[in-house]
């Protein structure tokens, strides 16, 4: 897929011309707060600013740049995309808001899909033409996917859905799903029951309904599908497994494999915004940076923070993972979602009195942004197994602890 | 306090035992979360019927002067009426109210107690006017300023946090005057830009009033000799009201999340068995229990010199941690619909974020008392 | 049981009367380190000082104050026990040894023996004569007492015992043991099969081995059973009613009730002590109590174990316990026990490089006492119940949660 | 640092690869616990036979150059032996040998180096004599010193931590030199009055030296233009070291931990499968994972000014940090058995406080790193 590796010159050359590119376009102040994942896309005109941006950067070419060419990819060795992605985040950049289609739907298709389906589907999510969403979770049993109920009832070469998915971001904007469903209510191993569909969202029998989240934002979908008629080549992978497809699937969003499509997903907070916080923000008439009390907390995220970036580049090492190789891998999305939520709790803390302000006040730090980003925090310690999931995984998996 | 030996004890008066029994059940009957959720959205800033049903159970005058109308007692009899008030987030503005009483009473010429105190106690609506931009939790770090001329006194600045601003009859606001800090009282007529601000709390009506263009006769000044005395004792009624209101929030929080861990099913178990949940919601009792016994210590101790300033602080640290541990894992165990607005969960963070950011956290708290006690 | 009750000038007399006779007799230096519980006493030389101490104690008429007199008791108002309770706290006295006796035993026998035991036991545990030892633990299920396997077979009218129980501190020195053994190995529900022995330790077929704690040092034993034969006037309660009596005894443990036999059992570190420590141990060419960091961290201790004492206080005032009556008492020895391994893990802290001297060493801080006292901390947070076996208790007793 | 796009590397050599590998086989023969709890109990300071063998691996001179003897690699290399050495908490001079020679290196005249580092490179024991009484962290605040007197050196004072010092042929102490901080060589035969220390971690042979009556020639100075240098490469050396030694000890805390709840019973459940132990061994998991990326770090850039000084201090403080808390909670989880002496997990738990104790725990080095980073 790739063409032969290129010099550290040509590398070089590539990181200025990126730089140069997203220096020169850079999205303009669209006057709103912009949300920081896509799960927080609350607004339509939200959605369609980051739509056009992710266009964009499609356009020029920075994006699927190591995928295959004749689906629309670049068709060019994975380093340059991984300097599109960093540059990107350097520069804080708006993220690429088909997320779920980027890295999730496409990888999967790429690697399981019939030439047909990555013919149909691939173009469209880098160019953000086709927006994807995920139906895995149901409003019953949020961190048990494996109990999935929503049907898929076989009717000739037909599947009939009912049932309903939540936390669907981005459902009303959608045109496709990536669907986890019951195809068979009678297995013994309730796993066994469960096939994968790539549905279409805009057909009769499927409703979005969307949810106020915790913010007083909307961002997340409830699904409700009603007789919605699908057709039997919707499928990937075999009827009833589906278990299989959806654990590939999840690998990707717990950071087992990279999303190799780039652009980032997520625009995490990092201790340096909270260290200049501190530098603003006032206590007994000084600069809050000056408490010792403080310098030692900001020290303490600094180091952690520093640890997350020394654990990807230690995860590399196959030396340094010999005893407990899944470690690291499995171990991220917990250790970072928890840092988030942390981080953004201690930047309240910095602000005072002010920290009672909330989004759309005058006086609060920077329009709000650190009080949402607490809340939308839990979106990553809840989602995609909750941390205390993630605890009994980490234990079973990685130490070998029998299961709770 | 260090001495290891002096065991300190709560006292627990017959009139705070009747308050909180009665407070405990009109909480109950009048602020069921519907309630609150209805307030949250409703249009006008204050319930009149509740507001008057308030009054007249006498709890606006609880700390005031039989003199002036109230029923003589302490803040701590007002502590049983307020913990209630906070397990069920009811948003009024008796905290404001009293708190403006007691700046009466603390610093008030006899002009002004007599003139306010009785209405107050009758069901005027007062407030406090003592936050600035500059967030900073000092009460004396003014910019906002009085200058007199002739008998006027001209007013500048903006301040911040000014709860139910837009109901109240009475504003007392810190201002610097002749480069100390004074309270000045601004009647509801002489407001003229008061601006709805937008809180993380939104039980809470808060308003940010500019003050420039604002001119009141100068005998709206308090007494200056007792102003000093008076903002410190303030800073004090208000940590302790606060820590009231956030005890019994982590009470309703906990509550929250051990209705939920008892009835919600997850891979065939009720949640509330796994250890995971079950511990930390343990943490969050002892948590809430710990800051509960200081709050009442800080209600027996209140006024009583540097002891009492030290039980103040002690209770506000503790019970604005308790809120926020306990309400912040309410949201995270309600894993999916603590996400939501719907879940009950957000609503006791918010209170709790303006809890800590209120009259200084845990942190701040804990720096004072280390200049007092090591 | 007690006469009327003392006016407070008579109150105030009898404090003075204490204090000055404590001054007075106290005991001097014994130029060994001394332990600070029942638990850690390890050598026959602190073994003897103690019970001399305790002996001393009640002689002077200030042990047993409020027990009857036809027992040995004083007969006297609980309030003046506990005047003197809190002086020998106050001049950090050393603790009354017989603590199983004072505080398990006795209060168990005063409350379901016969006036028999009550005349036989209850002097000699107030005056230290007879030494008493706890059987409850047994090596394989620690925490799981209501599995308690050691047989107690019926033959005729004796028993004859054999198993093994553990963490019997003071089991070579004791002249009896409050015993929990299983009298049924057959019946359905596991606790039925359980009864409660006063049993004589002196007796062929049992058999003491100290065990070697963490400290290095010795205190705690494992006692042997081997077909050792016991009268049947032995059981207090019924036979097959043990649980009922050992739940009744764990309560005098768990804090629900005092123990009223007077005398402190424990000598608990305060945070006083600590601060103490912070003003010698030096940082940075200055005192440590300078930093502010070390400050902050003094003060949450100091909030901490003032919060202890006003639980106690607020415990007693009903109408603030209304609505889960039983939380304060049953969550002591959690707290407790916890803050106690912490604030000592704290001080070694403070310590700078000498935290790492041991016990014996001229160079350690106290002889030492800090480490010994971190290590033996653990004795408290693991017996009678670990930390997360109380948090257990308290989540399904106090909140109502469902079993684990 | 504070540059969130700057991505830290960590590199990891073709030697340290096959160093580590080599170590982890030895120790793992070398050192089962039963072998360390002998070490305990022995008379002698030191297994001969094991530390020759260590020698003819060539581990005592990794770190010097091949001029000297040795294999002119770098203390990167020598993590990668320490680490499995902590977690199997094997107590033998390497690290003190390592460190005084380091010490030679960076301050050392020709003479003293040609004497001396071929001899450790073949076998000979050498320790650094640098802490005092005081316990203060701070390597420069000396009370002993060191007075000239023609071509000799008088010396008086105590030294304290000094490791193997009876096994030493060399002991290279700090002292207090014309007001500055020196460093001076003693040799074995004229050390006369020392004392073995009772220190918590029973695997250590530490010794406290009094130097009073100690004299040696002028030409024992180290170059005294090059000590403060060295003092500041020493302590970040040793603070290297001893993270990993943490490291491993974290790790090796971890798998007594996990051994025991994969097979002890309680409740007719494994204990493994209550989350009140399952989580918080996962997350002494996610400490020890954290500290040995930071551990590698600083082994990457170690020497390199500012940035290895800063990767050092991280990786002692997450280290130290690492080790208190899984083996304090490898006591807690064994529950009664972890109250025994039998237990490992108490030999953790020294080797814990050890590890805080010396050279400095995490608040001091946030403390130092504060000043550097903010």
């Amino acid at each position: 897929m790739s063409t032969s590796a290129p010099s550290p010159a040509e590398l070089d050359d590539f990181r200025r011309e990126v730089a140069d590119w997203f220096t020169a376009n850079k999205p303009k102040d669209p006057g709103f707060l912009l949300p920081q994942s896509f799960m927080e896309v609350g607004t339509d005109e939200q959605f369609y600013f980051l739509r056009d941006w992710q266009k964009k950067i499609y356009e020029a070419g920075y994006l699927g740049m190591a995928w295959p060419k004749e689906y629309g990819g670049g068709g060019k060795p994975q380093a340059l995309q991984d300097i599109v992605t960093r540059e990107m985040v350097k520069q804080k950049l708006p993220f690429m808001t088909n997320t779920i289609g980027l890295n999730w739907a496409g990888p999967l298709i790429l690697n399981m899909g019939t030439e047909e389906q990555k013919k149909a589907y691939i173009p469209g999510i880098l160019s953000a033409d086709d927006i994807w969403c995920q139906g895995f979770s149901e409003p019953d049993h949020g961190s048990d996917l494996g109990n999935a109920q929503l049907k898929a009832t076989r009717d000739g070469n037909e599947f009939v859905l009912n049932g309903s998915k939540i936390w669907t971001s981005l459902g009303r904007h959608a045109k496709y799903m990536i669907l986890l469903a019951r195809t068979n209510p009678n297995t013994n191993n309730k796993y066994e029951g469960l096939s994968f569909f790539l549905i279409p969202m805009q057909i009769p029998g499927i409703e979005v309904q969307p949810i106020k989240k915790l913010t007083g934002e909307y961002g997340f979908n409830q699904t409700f599908f009603t007789d919605a008629r699908i057709s039997e080549s919707c499928l990937i992978g075999k009827e009833g497994g589906g278990w299989a497809v959806a654990m590939a699937t999840l690998a990707f969003e717990r950071g087992a494999v990279g999303g190799q499509a780039g652009g980032h997903s997520m625009m995490s907070k990092h201790v340096s915004e909270v260290v200049a916080l501190a530098k603003v923000a006032r206590r007994n008439g000084k600069p809050a940076i000056e408490d010792p009390v403080i310098r030692d907390q900001l020290l303490q995220f600094i180091i952690e923070e520093r640890s997350q970036a020394l654990n990807g580049s230690r995860g590399r090492i196959k030396a340094l993972n010999q005893e407990r190789p899944g470690s690291l891998a499995m171990s991220g999305k917990l250790v970072g979602s928890e840092y988030q939520r942390r981080l953004n709790q201690f930047a309240l803390s910095l602000q005072g009195s002010n920290a009672a302000y909330y989004v759309g006040d005058p006086l609060a730090y920077e329009g709000g942004l650190w009080q949402r980003s607490y809340f939308n925090a839990f979106s990553a310690t809840i989602g995609g197994g909750t941390s205390e999931v993630q605890h009994n995984i980490i234990g079973e998996r990685v130490l070998g602890l029998p299961k709770s | 306090m260090l001495d290891s030996n002096k065991k300190p004890t709560i006292l627990f008066s017959d009139e705070q035992e009747q308050l909180l029994e009665v407070a405990t059940n009109f909480c109950r009957d009048r602020f069921p979360m519907s309630e609150t959720r209805k307030r949250i959205e409703a249009k006008e800033d204050l319930s009149k019927a509740l507001w008057d049903e308030m009054a007249g159970l006498g709890w606006l005058g609880i700390a005031v002067p039989e003199e002036f109308g109230g029923s003589g007692l302490t803040l701590a009899e007002v502590v049983t009426v307020v913990e209630p008030m906070g397990e069920h987030l009811a948003g009024t503005p008796l905290v404001a109210t009293t708190l403006a009483a007691q700046a009466l009473l603390a610093a008030g010429t006899s002009a002004q107690k007599e003139t306010w105190l009785p209405k107050i106690c009758e069901g005027a609506i007062a407030t406090l006017a003592l936050s600035e931009p500059s967030g900073d939790w000092s009460l004396t770090s003014l910019e906002a300023t009085a200058t007199k001329s002739g008998d006027t006194l001209t007013l500048k600045g903006t301040k911040t946090f000014v709860s139910d601003a837009a109901s109240a009859d009475l504003v007392i606001a810190s201002v610097s005057y002749e480069g100390k800090a004074a309270l000045v009282l601004i009647e509801k007529t002489q407001l003229n830009n008061i601006t709805r601000e937008i809180v993380i709390d939104e039980t809470r009506r808060s308003y940010r009033i500019e003050l420039d263009g604002i001119t009141v006769p100068a005998s709206a000044l308090l007494d200056i000799s007792k102003t000093e005395a008076a903002l410190a004792h303030i800073e004090q009624a208000a940590c302790l009201l606060l820590s009231a209101e956030a005890c019994g929030g982590t009470n309703g929080a906990i509550n929250v999340i051990v209705e939920y861990l008892k009835t919600r099913k997850q891979f065939e178990r009720y949640i509330g068995s796994y250890q995971a949940l079950k511990h930390p919601t343990v943490d969050a009792l002892l948590a809430m229990e710990a800051a509960r016994s200081h709050l009442y210590y800080a209600a027996t101790m209140f006024g009583e010199g540097i002891e009492g300033e030290i039980a103040v602080r002690m209770a506000k640290a503790t019970s604005s941690s308790a809120l926020a541990f306990a309400s912040d894992r309410a949201i995270q165990f309600h894993g999916g619909f603590g996400f939501t607005y719907d879940c009950d969960a957000q609503l006791y963070r918010r209170r709790g974020i303006w809890c800590e950011a209120q009259f200084g956290d845990a942190a701040h708290h804990r720096a004072k008392l280390s200049d007092m006690l090591l």
